[in-house]
């Protein structure tokens, strides 16, 4: 069973397919329920995965190799073969970020039962979505990871394109664009290094980059070689995190995007590329990524504040939140210029706290988007009284945002600066201000909707129990990280030791 | 030896196709336009039974080409004219610029 | 006893848990779920205060997690500074769900207001607690949260909701500054803990710049939450929570707890003659600059706001010259008279409905306990002899001198005297004379839930300055001696003229206070006459508020404005560029694609003539 | 100077004359006329070359064959005699590029020489070519065969009149 | 050579050729004497038959050995069973395409297109296994001039009148300028078969004609970019894929380009392996920059006109354009990848150009137009229609779990394979992809997120089987690429390709 646990994994969404295959499209009901039952299946088996994955043991498990794809070529030298492999496996990292996908995931399908329409090809979609993801998390080789990227952007265009609000279709192009650019700066560096070595795994990527450079002279793999290829990876990431000045993009899907295809995207999706930058950034090259560990700091601290202050005068909440997310983004690059312990540990849980705080609050904007029709901070205003527990969740949420102690918030934030503050304190010190700054747009968005004197919304009705699973289930991730985080640090530390050990540091 | 050399052959048959090549892309009658190909397909001939003569391994498979190109050359003007008969019945018109449309 | 007392804070916090969840609950009653369990807290804090008191102490830790080789660890530790700050919050807060208690009678949210001081509650008594510089973190930025969801408890006002966002911010702004400041100590030292810092300091690991910066780096924490210059203006707005709010947060505990860490990292600061005279030139001047803003305030909150960070800077100024146990003291005194005035006020508040001094008058017989325990009040923070401000009064000035300090001597007594004024204008205004405005009718005395916790105060408030005085025994710096801290030159006792200058600086501002505002013998608005343009500025604030916003708050918002430019035209502009060029380019293609047959062989011998003049030209064809 | 060389130039004169002449006349059937001396004269060049079979047989094509189904279409498509001329600027671009292309290619082969020629070409030149048309080239022959017939049901499909089927089909 | 030297030729090998000249003499013969009014969907049958049996021809083939006929001028070898394959593929399903053809002008001249179309076939073919100029010319021509008429079969219909016209004086000229370079070729070395002639190229003779050649070389070859549709000889394309009928379309989009492709890759690769460069290097190595900025040009100007099309079938010219530029890519770095590389993405592109237009041909039926409105809520209307078409435009784009991803992987593969690699290519068909990303992309925002109140689209059954063929294919080749890989290393053995077996030994100059 073991032996074939993470690909049951990663393709039973594909149940939910199946099944849906077969329900009358006009069966709101039935749908609906598939489509959180759909997603049910696969974090059971999340959950069965865990089970059996050995906390702090051998740095990958559940391993499966098949091969799967064979390119032979006649060089002077004699056959040669390019052969790619199905691998897949998991260590700490990629655990815990499979286990933030299928949690989000239920979560975003319950938050789903507010989509209007055509409910079938959207589950469908959704659950294409969640494969995609859960398999770029297992991937353990350049194809698979490629191919399972790749999945992702497909269900995200058509989900953002079809039920997203009134500039979807922009907002779909803009993201297909976008990552588009990233997948095919990542293309042209997955073949050449496939090219160069022969093999596409990344353990034996990162071994044949760490031989001596005299051996790598004969694989025509240079110093320079190795740095080139960082910064496309860089950059192609970059793309994904979503990096100034190639964040627009993502604004733009928050702002269209369908609430639960949201909490997705900012959930999951932008964490594939912090996922990237370290397992191939860090993991790969990591003489070249010291090196460059100032550029990716400053960009980090540019993120971080540039992020801070266009989310500052922001009208409407979704851009707050959108801006927001960039701003945070940078905290994760902040952690890994830093390139120590602590650094790497706060950027880790920077994605995971990232994850669910942003889930949570895209899931509220959407429930208030559904009671109010609207996303604009002027529509609110004192949203506690009639619906306290909204209100409640929301602040939370907002406070967890700003970072304070006992929310995930505050150690991703505080590891991360922890560790810049080691390698490049003045840099580090500039980044603080983002800290203020965040307070400030986060109280400000948060406060003018649920305090102030109460405005009119055409609906005002509290959370519904249905709602309040998702938001109460992400409040209780976020505090239970908060306050024992030793719980998901116990599960990071044998990959990020790996790492950090290529890294020196 | 005071035979006509090989150069000369060549400046001919590019000359020729220089002028079927002009035709083919100048000239507005559609039926001209076709005979102009077949002049550049004759330069081409040319060329063949020159080398059939002067060259490395001199022989007569530059004619027997030659007698391919032929062939195929009057087929094609055979059938460019044809098509070109079914269209001046539904156009009424030989002008090759004012078939045109299809574009951008 | 002592391993118990990790329990402490849980209490409030098991208050906040089960009070929220009775959220929807109408009935009051439900109040005494937080009176009890803060109560159970005070007993247990009194038990620890006693044992340390007979020299115990402890320190226990556990890994909280583990970052690479190195542990962050939690736990608590009891030592004789947090024992008695532990009882001093425990025992406002008591006081304080005993007095809400009947001050938030009839309000519709009541369980949930003290939800909201349990959790306030845990987090001063966790912060006290803390063993270490980032537990202590944590807890302050909790400590903020709850002052932040207090004032914002009338979230429909907008002024609260301002207020609320301003004191998060501006302390945010602090607590900035100590982070940056733990998190190079830790890179220094390689460790949170106190106790591997003190050590580090002591062996002299630390360079001198770096312990200079590190100690201020920690006081602009303390400068923020403790409501000091320039970051002070957020502690007047916050009394637009409910005033028991006031007196436990804004008085008594959260701001005090700015002057509680620089006592609690004093070692470091005493390594630094530069950090300490920071700490005590910032203390003196906002003491005399807050002084003087009250002076001329209409509310009575404010006035006590005021007054609250004058007194802060007081203790500041105290540690700055190195006179902690002066410090302490002074912390410790403000706490039961601070909290008693503002108790007192909202009693005053609870009768008249209203804050504005001048609608108010003649109070002093129908409030007839409200009225001598604001007095009792108003003498101690005077500073008039034998009551608990004197003698930790006494203290400062005596150290300060001692310290050489003689400029911001001078500048307390000054303060000194101001506070007398305006602590007995205020009371000459709002309990002598004759009432004033509409709101003579049902006034009537506050039940007595609120009254108790008023005496109680008022009866500390009287005797707290007996924990050291020069006549009866220095009971509290001998206890502070146990502690961590060595203390700088034991007591201060300088010239014996210096408590009589406070007490002629006291005596003062009291006569003129009543030469102004109760005899009338010099017009009121003398001041405002003689001087306009000063008295305006003082009015105003010194236009602080005005000046951030001009500055700080514009420059941001415009920084923003820019950077929303700059994404539009900029970000989006180069993408639309580079898309629009794409499509012209597929304009220009699609012309070229114009229908003519001829055109495209043109096109085809063009592109292999290009070709072969390529070739030609670079493969060295006339060669 | 030889005979040869005479002749040569003579035809070659004349090919290009005939060539100069379809681009300069304005009549359409003139223009086909010229591009039959072109034809032939180039026919005579084969016979320089030694290739007397291909020279037959470009004349037997081109100049028989190709120039009356090109009149034959002149005719059945009934166009005004005058051939309008191409706007000025197609023709200079044109112009200059083939004019670029002639003078690229000309420059090298000027003098291309092997220095050697088959002399033995006009021996038996017919019955050599057939029997290697039919022994080494017999695949290609066949192909050629098919793509005439190709040809010859195409045009008669593309060219038949649309009336008589409209008739079969009423 | 007396007849028995000709008799003692293994001609069995061309029995796929022969079954195919057999099937359309036989089609023709029998149209000529079937009545004007039926139906001449039995043809359709029949000539699909005639291709299964080429192809079953072919795979019993597949373990001969590499067989020469009179010189080269017939050769069967490993590539050319390979190349086969797709061709008649192509064919077979062109043909299932047209049989359910319902456009009632078109059927009169039903019987002319499926003999045309296998005699189209059939020079392609010839192309596929010949290595004798002479033969590859006529092959090329046979398919063109059959082409050409295929083109207008539309009599009635202006568009497809002018469409073959464009077809007949580009492809003309297109003809004239590849002969005229082959007659260099021929000329300097005096040789028709290619070996032959690859071995004269040796000759230090040449070396002082490095340039002439070149000029050959290139000239040749922009002559033959004509047939695959790239620059600089592309410009037809959008203009007669327009005009044509969608069968003759797909035709030309796929078959006739597999084959321009095989004719490049044979007379190229063969003629020039050894060939003197300008600078004593080898040519191929010289030519490179030229290919590849001929690759990158059309790459560019298919993508990028292609955004403006609001035409479906001229949108997918214009994508046919570029995809013969992505095709070039591995053409230009001569990697030893270079024949599976090409052999799959020819196809996989067969499978998703094939299947585009099969949807194509149905919706223009239906609607009457060939504008890209007709996809309209294509997917309200008819799903199984909807999601085959996604896939193959997603194939086309190149994105994951499609044969296009595996090939533009494997075309990646090739350009960065060898030292140096070429980045700036892959970066120009990494940036035209995505430029592609978008008409595709629009195609299907059109399908999906559009509505309209069009009715059901019914699918002929045939086209169904096509559809579902195509579709899958695309899958599993983008799923499991082995089984075409597996396929093509375990029954082809490319070095085959380079084994010069008749020249060597009996080749006589007998003249």
């Amino acid at each position: 069973m073991n032996a074939w646990l993470l690909s049951i994994l990663i393709f039973s969404p594909l149940l939910g397919v199946l099944v849906l295959m077969f329900v009358p499209s006009s069966d709101e009901k039935s749908i609906k329920w598939l489509g959180v039952l759909g997603t049910l299946f696969p974090l059971g088996i999340a959950l069965v995965v865990l089970s059996a994955f050995k906390m702090g043991g051998d740095e990958l498990q559940l391993t499966e190799k098949f091969s799967w794809i064979s390119y032979e070529v006649f060089q002077s030298k004699g056959q040669v073969s390019y052969p790619i492999f199905y691998e897949i496996g998991v260590n700490g990292l990629s655990m815990v970020l499979i286990l933030l996908t299928a949690v989000v995931s239920v979560l975003a399908a319950i938050a789903s039962f507010s989509i209007k329409q055509n409910w079938k090809s959207y589950f469908i979609l959704f659950f294409l979505l969640e494969m995609g993801m859960l398999g770029v998390f297992a991937a353990q080789n350049l194809f698979l990871f490629f191919i399972f990227f790749e999945i992702t952007l497909i269900p995200m265009f058509f989900l953002i394109g079809r039920w997203g609000y009134l500039e979807r279709e922009k907002a779909a192009y803009s993201f297909l664009i976008y990552n588009g650019v990233g997948s095919a700066i990542l293309l042209i560096v997955f073949v050449a290094l496939f090219m160069k070595t022969g093999t596409m795994n990344f353990q034996e990527l990162a071994y044949t980059f760490s031989l001596p450079q005299a051996e790598l002279n004969q694989l025509f793999i240079t110093k320079g070689f190795k740095m080139g290829m960082l910064i496309a990876l860089l950059v192609a990431f970059a793309v994904k995190l979503p990096v100034f000045p190639l964040h627009s993009w993502m604004v733009r899907v928050h702002v269209q995007a369908p609430p639960a295809i949201v909490m997705i995207h900012s959930g999951i999706l932008l964490k594939i590329g912090a996922y990237g930058v370290i397992v191939f950034g860090a993991g790969m090259f990591p003489d070249q990524f010291k090196s460059l560990a100032f550029v990716i700091g400053l960009f980090g601290v540019i993120n971080l504040l540039y992020g801070a202050f266009l989310a500052l005068t922001q009208t409407d909440v979704k851009r707050v939140l959108a801006y927001s997310s960039v701003s945070h983004m940078g905290i994760v690059l902040i952690g890994l210029a830093a390139g120590n312990t602590s650094g790497m540990t706060g950027a880790v849980f920077q994605v995971v706290s990232h994850g669910l705080i942003s889930a949570l609050l895209f899931f509220l904007i959407g429930a208030l988007y559904e009671r109010s029709g609207s996303s604009e901070l002027s529509a609110f205003g004192g949203v506690a009284k009639r619906m306290p527990i909204l209100a409640g969740v929301f602040l939370a949420g907002g406070l967890a945002s700003l970072g304070l102690p006992g929310m995930s918030g505050f150690i991703s934030e505080f590891m991360a600066f922890l560790g810049l503050f080691e390698k490049m304190p003045v840099l580090a010190a500039v980044g603080t201000l983002g800290l203020i700054l965040t307070a400030v747009y986060v109280l400000r968005a948060v406060l003018s909707i649920t305090f102030g004197a109460e405005k009119e919304m055409p609906e005002s009705r509290d959370l519904s129990s249905s709602e309040r699973v998702p938001a109460f289930v992400l409040l209780a991730a976020i505090l239970f990280i908060g306050i024992y985080p030793a719980w998901l640090n116990d599960m990071l530390r044998p990959t990020l030791d790996a790492i950090l050990l290529g890294l020196g540091g | 030896m005071s035979a006509v050399p090989l150069p000369a052959y060549l400046m001919l048959a590019l000359i020729l196709f220089c002028i079927g090549l002009f035709g083919a892309l100048t000239k507005r009658n559609a039926v001209i336009v076709l005979i102009s190909i077949e002049l550049m397909l004759n330069a081409v001939n040319i060329n063949l039974v020159a080398f059939a003569k002067y060259s490395l391994n001199p022989g007569l498979t530059g004619q027997i080409f030659s007698l391919f190109t032929i062939t195929v050359a009057a087929a094609e003007a055979a059938v460019g004219l044809a098509i070109l008969i079914a269209l001046y019945r539904n156009r009424k018109t030989v002008n090759v610029d004012e078939m045109d449309t299809m574009k951008r | 006893m002592l391993q118990m007392s990790w329990l402490i804070p849980l209490f409030p916090l098991l208050s906040f848990i089960l009070l929220l969840l009775f959220r929807k609950s109408k009935s009051e009653s439900t109040a005494w779920i937080g009176v009890l369990l803060t109560g159970i807290s005070l007993v247990m804090s009194i038990g620890v205060f006693l044992a340390v008191w007979q020299g115990e102490g402890i320190k226990t830790e556990g890994t909280w997690f583990q970052m690479g080789e190195r542990a962050i660890t939690m736990g608590f530790e009891v030592n004789p500074l947090n024992a008695l700050m532990l009882v001093i919050v425990s025992l406002v807060s008591f006081l304080v769900h005993l007095y809400s208690k009947g001050y938030m009678h009839g309000d519709d949210r009541f369980p949930v207001f003290f939800a909201y001081l349990g959790l306030f509650s845990f987090a001063m008594l966790g912060l006290v607690l803390s063993p270490n510089l980032l537990q202590l973190y944590m807890f302050w930025e909790l400590v903020g949260l709850g002052s932040f969801l207090l004032i914002g408890f009338y979230y429909f006002k907008p002024e609260a909701k301002a207020a609320a966002k301003k004191a998060f911010v501006m302390t945010r702004i602090g607590d900035v500054g100590l982070f940056i400041g733990m998190v190079l100590l830790f890179w220094q030292v390689g460790s949170f803990e106190y106790d591997e810092i003190f050590a580090s300091v002591k062996n002299g690991d630390l360079s001198s710049g770096m312990l200079t910066l590190t100690a201020l780096c920690i006081f602009v924490g303390a400068v923020g939450k403790s409501g000091q210059l320039p970051l002070h203006t957020w502690l007047p707005d916050a009394m637009e929570g409910p005033t028991p709010v006031s007196a436990l947060i804004h008085a008594a505990t959260m701001v005090a707890a700015g002057v509680y860490l620089v006592a609690a990292m004093y070692p470091l600061f005493q390594a630094s003659e530069a950090a300490l005279t920071v700490v005590a030139v910032v203390g003196g001047l906002t003491a005399i600059f807050a002084a003087s803003i009250g002076l001329m305030q209409k509310d009575i909150k404010r006035v006590l706001a005021y007054s609250t960070v004058s007194q802060l800077g007081y203790m500041m100024l105290a540690l700055g010259a190195s006179g902690y146990v002066a410090g302490i003291f002074h912390l410790t005194t403000h706490a039961f008279f601070k909290a008693l005035l503002f108790l007192a006020a909202g009693s005053v508040i609870h009768a008249v409905h209203t804050q504005n001094i001048e609608e108010m008058g003649g109070l002093w017989k129908k409030l007839r306990i409200t009225g001598p325990l604001f007095l009792i009040g108003a003498l101690a923070i005077s500073g008039v002899p034998l009551l608990s401000g004197f003698f930790s009064k006494d203290e400062i000035l005596a150290s300060t001198y001692a310290d050489g300090k003689y400029g911001l001597f001078w500048l307390a007594v000054i303060a000194a005297f101001m506070t007398a004024f305006y602590m007995f204008r205020l009371f000459f205004i709002v309990f002598t004379g004759e009432a004033r405005g509409e709101t003579e009718k049902g006034v009537h005395e506050s039940p007595g839930v609120m009254t108790f916790p008023m005496i109680v105060l008022g009866v500390l408030a009287v005797v707290a300055g007996y924990l050291n005085t020069t006549w009866f025994g220095t009971f509290l710096s001998d206890y502070l001696a146990q502690g961590a801290v060595e203390l700088p030159h034991g007591d201060h006792h300088g010239p014996a003229w210096i408590p009589l200058v406070a007490t002629l600086a006291a005596a003062l501002g009291i006569a003129l206070a009543y030469l102004i505002y109760q005899r009338g013998t010099l017009s009121r608005d003398w001041i405002t006459r003689s001087l306009p343009s000063l008295s305006d500025v003082i009015y105003n604030k010194w236009y602080i508020d005005e000046g951030y916003d001009q500055t700080v708050v514009k420059g941001t918002r415009g920084l923003s404005k820019l950077g929303v430019l700059f994404d539009r035209y900029i970000v989006d502009g180069l993408v639309t560029a580079v898309t629009t060029g794409v499509q012209r380019l597929g304009r220009v293609g699609s012309r070229v694609q114009n229908g003519q047959v001829q055109s495209y062989g043109t096109a085809a011998i063009f592109g292999i003539v290009i070709l072969l003049l390529i070739v030609a030209l670079t493969g060295g064809y006339f060669s | 100077m030889t005979g040869e060389m005479i002749a040569f130039f003579l035809l070659a004169l004349t090919a290009i004359t005939g060539g100069v002449l379809l681009i300069n006349l304005t009549n359409v059937v003139h223009m086909v006329v010229a591009l039959i001396f072109t034809f032939i004269a180039i026919a005579g060049i084969y016979i320089t070359l030694s290739a007397e079979f291909v020279a037959v047989v470009q004349v037997l094509i081109y100049s028989g064959a190709i120039t009356i189904i090109m009149l034959f279409g002149i005719m059945l498509t009934r166009h005004q005699e005058k051939e309008k001329k191409a706007p000025r600027l197609k023709i200079i671009l044109t112009g200059l590029t083939i004019g670029l292309f002639f003078l690229i290619m000309y420059g090298k082969i000027k003098d291309l020489n092997f220095g050697q020629q088959n002399v033995e070409l006009h021996v038996e030149n017919t019955k050599k070519i057939g029997v290697e048309l039919y022994s080494h080239y017999v695949i290609p022959f066949e192909l050629t065969s098919v793509l005439l017939l190709v040809a010859l049901i195409g045009s008669i499909i593309l060219a038949k009149r649309d009336d008589d089927e409209k008739e079969a089909k009423k | 050579m007396d007849l028995d030297t000709l008799l003692s030729f293994k001609w069995s090998v061309m029995a796929p050729e022969f079954i195919i000249l057999g099937v359309a003499t036989l089609l023709s013969v029998i149209d000529l004497f079937m009545k004007k009014e039926s139906s001449r969907t039995p043809l359709a049958w029949l000539a699909g038959a005639g291709v299964i049996g080429a192809l079953a021809a072919i795979f019993m083939q597949l373990d001969t050995e590499v067989t020469s006929i009179l010189f080269d001028t017939y050769r069967l070898d490993s590539f050319s069973k390979a190349f086969k394959i797709l061709l008649l593929l192509g064919t077979l399903l062109v043909l299932v395409l047209a049989s359910n053809d319902k456009k009632e002008d078109v059927e009169e001249n039903r019987g002319e297109f499926y003999y045309l179309l296998l005699a189209a076939l059939l020079g392609a073919m010839m192309m596929a296994s010949s290595a004798d100029l002479i033969t590859l010319f006529v092959g090329l021509e046979l398919l063109s001039l059959s082409s050409y008429i295929m083109a207008g079969l539309e009599r009635q219909n202006k568009r497809s009148n002018e469409s073959a016209f464009k077809y007949v004086v580009s492809g003309g000229i297109a003809t004239a300028i590849t002969l005229f370079g082959m007659s260099y070729v021929f000329g300097l070395t005096g040789e028709t078969n290619l070996f032959l002639i690859a071995q004269t190229m040796q000759d230090p003779e040449l070396l002082k004609h490095s340039f002439l050649l070149m000029f050959a070389f290139l000239i040749t070859f922009a002559g033959l970019t004509f047939k695959i549709a790239a620059a600089p000889l592309h410009m037809w394309a959008p203009d007669v894929y327009e005009g044509a009928p969608v069968p003759v379309t797909a035709f030309l989009s796929v078959v006739s380009k597999t084959a321009g492709f095989v004719i490049l890759l044979r007379f190229i690769i063969i003629t020039f392996i050894a060939a003197p460069g300008i600078d004593s290097e080898s040519l191929l190595l010289e030519v490179q920059p030229y290919v590849m900025a001929l690759a990158a040009a059309t790459m560019i100007i298919g993508n990028v006109t292609a955004l403006r099309q609001r035409n479906i079938k001229r949108m997918f010219a214009y994508s046919s354009i570029a995809q013969a530029g992505y095709i070039l890519v591995p053409f230009v770095s001569n990697s030893s990848l270079l024949f599976e590389l090409i052999w799959f993405y020819l196809l996989a592109y067969l499978f998703m150009n094939i299947g585009a237009f099969t949807i194509i041909q149905v919706l223009s039926v239906q609607e009457k137009s060939n504008d890209i409105s007709i996809f309209r809520g294509l997917f309200k209307r008819s799903p199984w229609l909807a999601v085959p078409m996604t896939f193959f435009l997603l194939s086309l784009a190149g994105i994951p779990i499609t044969a296009g991803f595996v090939g533009k992987f494997g075309i990646f593969m090739g350009a960065l394979g060898l030292e140096p690699a070429h980045y700036w290519l892959a970066a120009v068909m990494m940036a035209t992809t995505l430029v592609s990303y978008v008409y595709y992309f629009n195609v299907i925002a059109v399908m999906f997120f559009r509505d309209s109140e069009r009715t059901r689209v019914s699918v002929p059954r045939g086209m169904a089987a096509v559809l579902a063929f195509c579709a899958v294919s695309t899958i599993l080749l983008g799923i499991m690429p082995d089984l075409a890989l597996d396929f093509f290393y375990g029954n082809f053995d490319i070095n085959e390709f380079f084994m010069n077996i008749e020249a060597v030994d009996t080749h006589t100059h007998d003249h």
